[in-house]
């Protein structure tokens, strides 16, 4: 391993925890600008979780060691994930976790901690939070999966690195499957991190929550992980859709400068993918719950056709 | 190696079975002694099955010896090739598992049932099982397919003053028999083909029947395993027998006997026959349902054993996936794929197996510290039960498909063989493949809810009933049990290139298939498949989440060590919260189940009664929830309509017990293999 | 303007374990209304709108107490209202600040001496500041809320 | 009319604004006549009719004015008079539509009345409140459960009683609230409240549910009891004015009005016009300020970020108006018995008719963008149906009522200030969902912006009479009628919101019941929740949007 791949392999790993706040916070500026305000700046993020680090716990007494090490294991698994995506570089392969199934139930796998850690405290609405994400995570399996296999078979490898470097090749007619899968998989991300119409994220209200639901109970470093972890979630998934469906940018070789400009390509392209996000979010109304499944359905149907279309 | 492949060791360990059922029979005046007895021969006839069957399968070629008798056709044969000794160690690792984790568990039937005649049945039971994968002869076969299917509907009467259970087992004995009685057809169809009851001879002499009859065979022995793999919508005895029986013979015959009707479809489908395109189509639509169904059927249930029980439905269905990929790729010549798809298919029946076994084992002794099998009144166990609670969220997470256990394993390749299926065919079976992909992925997120909800009811938060904080963990051997079986998991996880390796061996060393080049390649546990379409390697993930785990631990320990935890109340919105705010099984899963309203008919009643003639003082209301069944209204009383229809017009006899009703499907059968001898 | 909040804004107690950095803009703030009648919540909504926009300040209103670093009270304190204001409390993590919003909430104001309620929040729970109005004014409540970050990241200076 | 009581003498002049007193008067007497049993015990107090009845007779009395003639039941209330008469006497006022006039049957009782609940639903929960505060026994109820006193009140203790000092606190009794219990396997509670995740007043919401829907739903309240009831009886004159506008914060004005017309009957005091313009005005602002925080909130609670940032945004800008005004945000002082607290300078209400069209057409822009979005209409549209068979039986009034077509408007019943020559027709809409109550509200800012530009014009075009006082801030110490009672009825912007006082034989007041219009409305809340989802119910909840401080008083 060369001195510059261990270096791009660091950077990679630190990426997504490190910017993944900052375009929390960007999302929550520009919705703010969206209503006519100034919003705190696309820093506060850091601040809170700073702050967040530097309190003390409060645990519930009828939680177990399950609620204590979700926190931690889910922010694990969303470092991992970090590892297997393509980021900066396609020439960083990773051929031991870079197959899209298991970033995919790696998500999962965080999802069900998630999940149990909502239940774990017993408390009136963490359960129903875990109840709702279960229910829109597993609906959202489909379009996810079959999204991304559409991009495997039109650039012939399961490996998103890989995916990411051969989807440019794919000649023009074959991007109406590309096109078609976005948006399935669009709808599967939003989904996924807990967005509108899925999930409000600024919502105070206990009753429609479903990720806020779950962490209702956590306080101090641990929420800071939830949140972090959160945050780190969101921009996989907007990297993902940026890299693997916009691949332009993305750089070839692990030499600085087109490493450089990679990243600069990225941030501005997973900044207009937060923008999108907001606007959304500012534009409509979250659905009714009975009314998600349809748009996770949409979801799945959009990728069976797509990969009906692939050559 | 040799010696623990060779033929006496063989009859050696059908010996310690029958010493084991007959010795615990002597006992059953002693229950410790019965149970002592009974379950250390099973486990150690268990573990030289083991030691045998391992070696068989490493031994690569098939080894065959018998047991002559002067008539021709009573000569008994056995013969272990791959397959034979692959399913033969799945039985006999998890009856090993099982059998040290009944030594313990026994204990809790002292005085209450007859320790010894459990004994004698369960060790009839896994020899039978073991019989099955091992003769060569089909009437041979039946006697010891007769043979397990008793022995089990003893173990499922086992608990004979709950009559619901005696329900359970007559209904299993007639859907057995139903079973039994296409079996047969199936084998005197290939009888009346090859005049041989000898598999060999069969698979040699099939090779040239007509395509009708291939068709019969396939089909008659489909309904006939089916119903013993617990396919929708022949599963309905399933969900019932199953969890009435001992927690530990419900992991035998959910992790295992089932298998045994899917080790006879590979044989018959890929072994004795060549595979035809169609079968493998209406596999793979037969698996999408029942993984489908049977993980929604499973979210709606609230008994443990019964929500196990329907997962074995659901993973049947993925095994079938795998299953039907390769008769699709075999139909079509593409032998390699067909070897990657039956390799995943096998190593989810190993994985199955496994976790299934385990998560059995965990709800016996949950259910055996609680009295009841209600997850509705469960709650907080993890406190009383740590252990056990540990092993069910290994064997939960297992089933759930999450990386690195086994589960994730077999069905990433599951997916990857079904992935090459879209790319290798046209439009229409692409959209087969596409579809099936499409239910395995749901039904990986769906079994992922349905377990957060098994466990976090069942373990989580706080006791919903008093009987819960007088739970206790079940006896060192019973932990030692689950230990060994979580260990299993987490290796077949971790090492699933080589497991991968020598499934594609059993794989390749079918009848149709023989020959074929491995289609993946496994370096440094770094798995390939397809010249490198997509590779994985199962330790770095599970190394990955460790080290990320154990870094982020440390990072946030070092940064925060001076900040305080303390302990204080769930936060309850000011109020007080009782064990009756908590987020109850149906309440978790009713919004999958609304979702799914078209397929799962949810029904709802409301009963109130009121104190005054406005209805506006309610005394007291139910509301009571659940699922209206679609089988026996759509399918089974058609069905029995249809034949005490025929029964009346065409014989005039009086219908309804049933034996008459075995009958019937006899002479309808009957009436088939007459109708196909015109057609030959 | 608002450079000391313990003397525009006094109260009997003081906040413990306070890092001064650590509420650098950044302040999440629980809301108990504690038989309020309804005006200082008015004004507290209001504090979201794009004339008043608190969360520029890094202000917010968060879900669970155990998000909170400030316990805002508002009202009396009824009799009815006083286990719930105490659990609430007590699910805070530390360090905690106890702000008393409003004269209801400072001493029972109009209704102090009533058989149903508490007479403030300071019976009940120890508060660190508080802040005056009947109801106080959007601009009155940021305006203080800026001296108590002030003031509370003052307190690391005042220790070293 | 020889048992007419004396001490009503009520002279020309004297009984406020707008009709002849004297045809009034007789009208009146001709009005007791027509549905009194026994027309000649009717004591006339002002605008108020009372009459004693016998405890036999009330339940079809009272069952006859309300369903054969049709009387709107303004209020049931109880009153401890034992110190004089040696017993409880509890009045049933019902207003007598278009007369501005009510007619109050009552009777005397020592320890137990008659329940109208089993003919006349509505009564249930002034009746469940008398037995909580008066402890008098509702004969015949099928469940008086206590209502706003908590466990931790101790049982045989009355606050409303008058042998019970206004500030003794008993000490803490224990005690666990019975919910309803749902039956049937799976069924769980969530509990919610009394402390809320938003900045919501404190309630609890006891949902019973086995997954989304709503299987059950029962509010609790009590937890903003403050007494204030009890407190009307001892605070100083000023003092019960600055009650009246704290009993719900958001609706000071209206409250306080409530209380200064049942204070100028009980004087019989006159108000100058422009005063009745002003009052129009100020209660006019805050019905808009609340309408359009409402439907910026039922917006931001739907998720739909853009309305209800810009509803909060159209919301501060009446705030300020109000400021502007009257120097307070929630126009405060503005209310006073006899006139107006606070004369605004003739360039601020200039100001506030420039500002009125602006505001309009900036609402109207933003509704027409929200009522284009699907998302938005297909949240709000058949979520939280209230049938009007229900919210009839439980008396809903305000906004709730007129979401399912019953139209009751107390500006147009019992026009009080300037309503009288502004005709108000009550707006209504049939479908009583969550956008029914949304529609009545936005119809109703429009309502009012047509008010306020009316009495803004005339207060503009009145710019003469700016100077002459309009207020006789002076220390307040009106002489009341002995022994007397009066009603105030003033169309919050929640709905009617109903006064009663009553006088000692010093003619000082000795006790005010508070109705808010979320009284009633609130017993009807879990019906349009049920069978709703859950993830529903805090947009149903906000369509009501009712006032807990208003109701536990």
């Amino acid at each position: 391993m060369t001195a510059a791949r261990l270096t791009l392999w660091i950077v990679q790993i630190m990426l997504v925890p490190l910017l993944s706040p900052f375009f929390i916070g960007f999302t929550r500026r520009i919705k703010a600008r969206l209503q006519n305000r100034a919003g705190a700046t696309s820093f506060q993020p850091y601040r809170d979780m700073w702050k967040l680090l530097h309190k003390d716990e409060v645990i519930s007494e009828d939680a177990s060691w399950l609620f204590r090490a979700a926190p931690y294991l889910i922010f694990a698994t969303t470092l991992v994930i970090g590892a297997s995506i393509p980021m900066l570089s396609t020439a960083l392969t990773n051929s031991f976790t870079g197959d899209f199934l298991v970033v995919v139930y790696l998500v999962a796998l965080g999802t069900f901690f998630l999940a149990l850690a909502g239940i774990d405290a017993g408390g009136g609405f963490g359960g129903f939070g875990s109840s709702r994400e279960m229910l829109v995570a597993a609906l959202a399996e489909g379009g996810l999966v079959l999204s991304l296999l559409t991009l495997a078979l039109a650039s012939r490898t399961t490996n998103l690195i890989a995916i990411a470097g051969n989807i440019g090749s794919v000649p023009l007619a074959g991007y109406a499957p590309v096109a078609l899968a976005f948006i399935s998989f669009f709808i599967a991300m939003l989904a996924e991190t807990s967005r509108y119409p899925f999930d409000n994220p600024a919502t105070h209200l206990e009753l429609t929550m479903i990720h806020e639901a779950m962490i209702l109970e956590y306080s101090g470093k641990r929420l800071a992980l939830m949140e972090w972890a959160a945050a780190n979630k969101y921009l996989i998934f907007l990297a993902l859709g940026a890299n693997l469906f916009f691949p332009r940018g993305i750089a070839g070789t692990l030499e600085a400068g087109p490493v450089m400009l990679a990243l600069l390509v990225l941030l501005l392209k997973v900044g207009l993918f937060s923008a999108v996000i907001a606007v959304i979010e500012s534009s409509i109304a979250k659905l009714r719950i009975f009314r998600l499944p349809d748009l996770l359905f949409t979801s799945f149907v959009l990728s069976v056709i797509a990969l009906g279309l692939v050559s | 190696m040799d010696f623990f492949s060779s033929s006496g060791v063989f009859y050696a360990l059908i010996a310690v079975f029958l010493a084991g059922a007959i010795g615990a029979l002597f006992l059953r005046r002693k229950d410790s002694a019965a149970n002592i007895w009974g379950n250390s021969l099973a486990a150690t006839g268990s573990l030289a099955g083991l030691l045998f069957a391992g070696a068989s399968l490493l031994h690569g070629s098939a080894t065959a010896f018998s047991l002559g008798t002067s008539f021709p056709l009573l000569t008994l044969t056995f013969r272990l090739d791959r397959l034979s000794a692959f399913f033969m160690l799945t039985v006999c690792f998890v009856a090993l598992i099982c059998s040290v984790y009944a030594i313990g568990y026994v204990r809790h039937y002292y005085g209450k049932y007859s320790v010894g005649v459990l004994g004698f049945f369960y060790n009839i039971f896994i020899a039978s099982m073991i019989l099955v994968m091992t003769v060569h002869n089909a009437l041979f076969f039946l006697i010891v397919w007769e043979v397990m299917s008793l022995a089990s509907y003893f173990l499922v009467i086992y608990e004979s003053r709950q009559s619901a259970n005696i329900r359970a087992g007559s209904f299993y004995l007639i859907m057995t028999h139903t079973g039994t009685a296409f079996i047969i057809v199936s084998f005197l169809l290939m009888y009346k083909v090859t005049g041989s009851f000898d598999f060999e001879t069969i698979a040699a002499g099939l090779a040239g029947a007509s395509a009708l009859m291939k068709n019969a065979i396939f089909l008659t022995a489909l309904i006939g395993f089916g119903v013993k793999a617990g396919i929708i919508p022949l599963h309905t005895w399933l969900p019932g027998a199953h969890p009435a029986a001992p927690s530990h013979v419900s992991a035998l015959m959910s992790g295992v006997m089932i298998k045994t009707g899917i080790y006879m479809l590979m044989r018959i489908s890929l072994d004795i026959l060549t595979g035809s395109y169609w079968w493998g189509i209406a596999l793979l639509a037969i698996g999408a349902a029942s993984s489908l169904l049977g993980v929604l059927y499973a979210l709606s249930e609230h008994d443990l054993k019964r929500l196990l029980a329907y997962h074995s439905i659901e993973n049947i269905g993925i095994i079938l996936l795998g299953l039907g990929s390769a008769v699709v790729f075999s139909s079509a010549g593409m032998d390699t794929l067909a070897v990657l798809a039956l390799a995943a298919a096998l190593f989810h029946t190993l994985n199955h197996a496994t976790f299934k076994a385990l998560l059995f084992l965990g709800a016996g002794s949950v259910i055996a510290a609680t009295h009841t099998r209600n997850i509705e009144k469960y709650g907080g166990l993890i406190r009383y039960m740590p252990l056990t609670a540990l092993f069910f969220l290994i064997g939960a997470m297992a089933i759930s498909a999450l990386p690195p256990l086994n589960g994730f394993f077999s069905e990433w390749l599951t997916f990857q063989a079904m992935f090459q299926g879209v790319t290798a065919f046209g439009l229409t079976t692409r959209i087969v493949f596409i579809l099936a992909i499409g239910s395995l992925a749901f039904t990986g997120g769906l079994a992922a809810a349905c377990f957060v909800k098994a466990f976090g009811i069942t373990f989580l938060a706080r006791p919903r009933s008093e009987a819960i904080a007088a739970a206790r963990e079940p006896s060192v051997l019973s932990r030692l049990a689950m230990a060994g079986m979580s260990a299993a998991i987490i290796g077949l996880g971790l090492f699933s290139g080589v497991v991968m390796r020598l499934l594609e061996g059993v794989a390749g060393s079918l009848g149709s298939l023989r020959g074929a080049a491995p289609p993946g390649s496994a370096q440094f546990q770094s798995v390939s498949i397809e010249n490198g379409f997509a590779r994985i390697s199962m330790p770095v993930v599970f190394a990955g989440i460790a080290v990320a785990f154990i870094g982020v631990m440390a990072a946030v320990y070092s940064f925060t060590r001076k900040r305080k935890t303390i302990t204080g109340p769930t936060w309850d919105c000011g109020t007080r919260l009782t064990p009756r705010m908590e987020i109850t099984a149906t309440g978790f899963s009713r919004s999958i189940i609304t979702v799914m309203r078209g397929v799962l008919r949810p029904s709802s009643e409301t009963e109130i009664e009121y104190h005054d003639a406005n209805r506006y003082f309610p005394k007291f209301g139910t509301v009571t929830m659940g699922l209206r069944d679609i089988y026996q209204p759509f399918i089974y009383r058609p069905l029995r309509e249809l034949t005490a229809m025929i029964a009346r017009h065409v014989r005039k006899v009086q219908g309804g017990n049933v034996n008459a009703y075995i009958l019937y499907i006899f002479l309808t059968l009957i009436g088939l293999l007459i109708l196909l001898d015109v057609g030959s | 303007m608002f450079a000391d909040a313990r003397e525009k804004f006094p109260a009997g107690s003081h906040p413990a374990n306070v890092n001064g950095r650590m509420f650098r803009r950044s302040l999440a703030i629980r809301l108990v209304t504690a038989g309020s009648t309804n005006a200082c919540e008015q004004e507290l909504v209001a504090l979201g709108n794009s004339y008043y926009d608190v969360e520029r300040f890094g202000v917010c209103f968060v879900a669970s107490p155990r998000h909170a670093d400030v316990l805002m009270v508002t009202g009396p304190v009824t009799r009815n209202m006083r286990d719930a204001l105490l659990k609430t409390y007590e699910a805070l993590p530390t360090p905690r600040i106890v702000v008393a919003l409003g004269d209801d909430a400072i001493d029972g104001g109009l209704f102090r001496g009533s058989y149903a309620v508490l007479d403030g929040a300071r019976s009940v729970i120890p508060v660190d500041y508080e802040i005056p109005g009947d109801p106080p004014t959007p601009t009155l409540i940021i305006g203080a809320l800026m001296s108590i970050l002030a003031d509370l990241s003052g307190m690391q200076a005042q220790k070293t | 009319m020889d048992d007419v009581v004396s001490h009503t003498e009520v002279t020309p002049g004297e009984t406020g604004a707008g009709t002849n007193a004297g045809d009034g008067l007789l009208q009146r007497q001709s009005l007791a006549r027509k549905y009194a049993t026994e027309a000649g015990k009717v004591e006339m107090h002002g605008r108020l009719l009372a009459f004693q009845v016998s405890e036999d007779e009330i339940v079809e009395l009272c069952d006859g004015l309300y369903r054969q003639h049709q009387l709107p039941l303004k209020i049931i209330t109880a009153f401890d008079e034992r110190h004089e008469s040696g017993f409880f006497r509890i009045m049933y006022i019902f207003g007598l539509p278009d007369e501005e006039a009510f007619l109050a049957p009552y009777i005397l009782v020592e320890a137990a009345f008659p329940s109208l609940t089993p003919k006349l639903h509505e009564a249930s929960i002034y009746e469940r409140k008398i037995k909580s505060f008066f402890g008098l026994e509702p004969r015949g109820h099928p469940n008086p459960r206590p209502l706003i006193l908590h466990e931790n009140w101790p049982k045989g203790i009355f606050p409303l009683r008058k042998d019970f000092d206004w500030n003794t606190r008993p000490a803490e009794a224990r005690g666990v609230f019975q919910f309803r219990k749902l039956g049937g396997e799976g069924i769980y509670e969530i509990p919610v409240g009394p402390v809320h995740a938003g900045i919501i007043e404190p309630g609890h919401f006891r949902f019973s549910v086995a997954g989304e829907e709503i299987l059950l739903l029962e509010p609790r309240l009590g937890y903003s009891h403050k007494g204030s009831e009890k407190l009307f009886e001892t605070l100083a004159l000023p003092d019960k004015l600055k009650l009246a506008e704290r009993i719900s914060g958001d609706s000071s004005f209206s409250h306080a009005l409530a209380f200064c017309l049942a204070l100028e009957d009980l004087c019989g005091a006159t108000v100058p016009e422009r005063v009745d313009y002003l009052r129009v005005v100020f209660c006019e602002l805050e019905r808009l300020a609340n309408h359009l925080g409402d439907i910026g909130a039922i917006m931001t609670d739907a998720g739909y970020n853009f309305g209800g940032a810009a509803c909060g945004r159209l919301r501060e800008t009446v705030m300020r108006m109000n400021e502007a005004l009257t120097g307070s945000r929630f126009l405060r002082g503005a209310a006073w018995p006899g006139g107006s607290g606070i004369n605004p300078a003739a360039e601020s209400i200039r100001d506030a008719r420039a500002a009125i069209a602006p505001l309009e057409t900036d609402f109207s822009e933003v509704m027409t963008v929200a009522e284009q979005s699907g998302s938005l209409m297909s949240r709000l549209k058949n979520a939280g149906i209230l049938s009007p068979a229900i919210a009839r039986d439980h008396g809903v009034r305000g906004i709730a009522a007129k979401a399912v077509g019953l139209g009751a408007d107390a500006r147009a019943d019992h026009p009080y200030a300037a309503y009288r020559k502004l005709k108000v027709n009550a707006v209504t809409e049939k479908q009583g969902d969550v956008f029914a109550r949304f529609r009545v509200r936005i119809r109703e800012v429009h309502q009012s912006a047509e008010l306020l530009r009316k009495a803004l014009d005339f207060l503009v075009g009145d710019e003469k009479a700016q100077d002459k006082p309009c207020a006789d801030a002076s220390p307040l110490a009106p002489a009341f009628r002995k022994n007397s009672f009066a009603a105030g009825v003033v169309e919050g912007w929640r709905g009617a919101i109903v006064y009663l006082v009553a006088t000692d034989s010093h003619g000082a007041i000795s006790r005010v019941d508070v109705r808010d219009p979320s009284f009633l409305n609130w017993t009807a809340l879990g019906y349009a929740g049920q069978e709703n989802m859950v993830p529903d119910f805090p947009l149903i909840n906000k369509s009501f949007n009712l006032s807990y401080s208003g109701n536990d008083l």
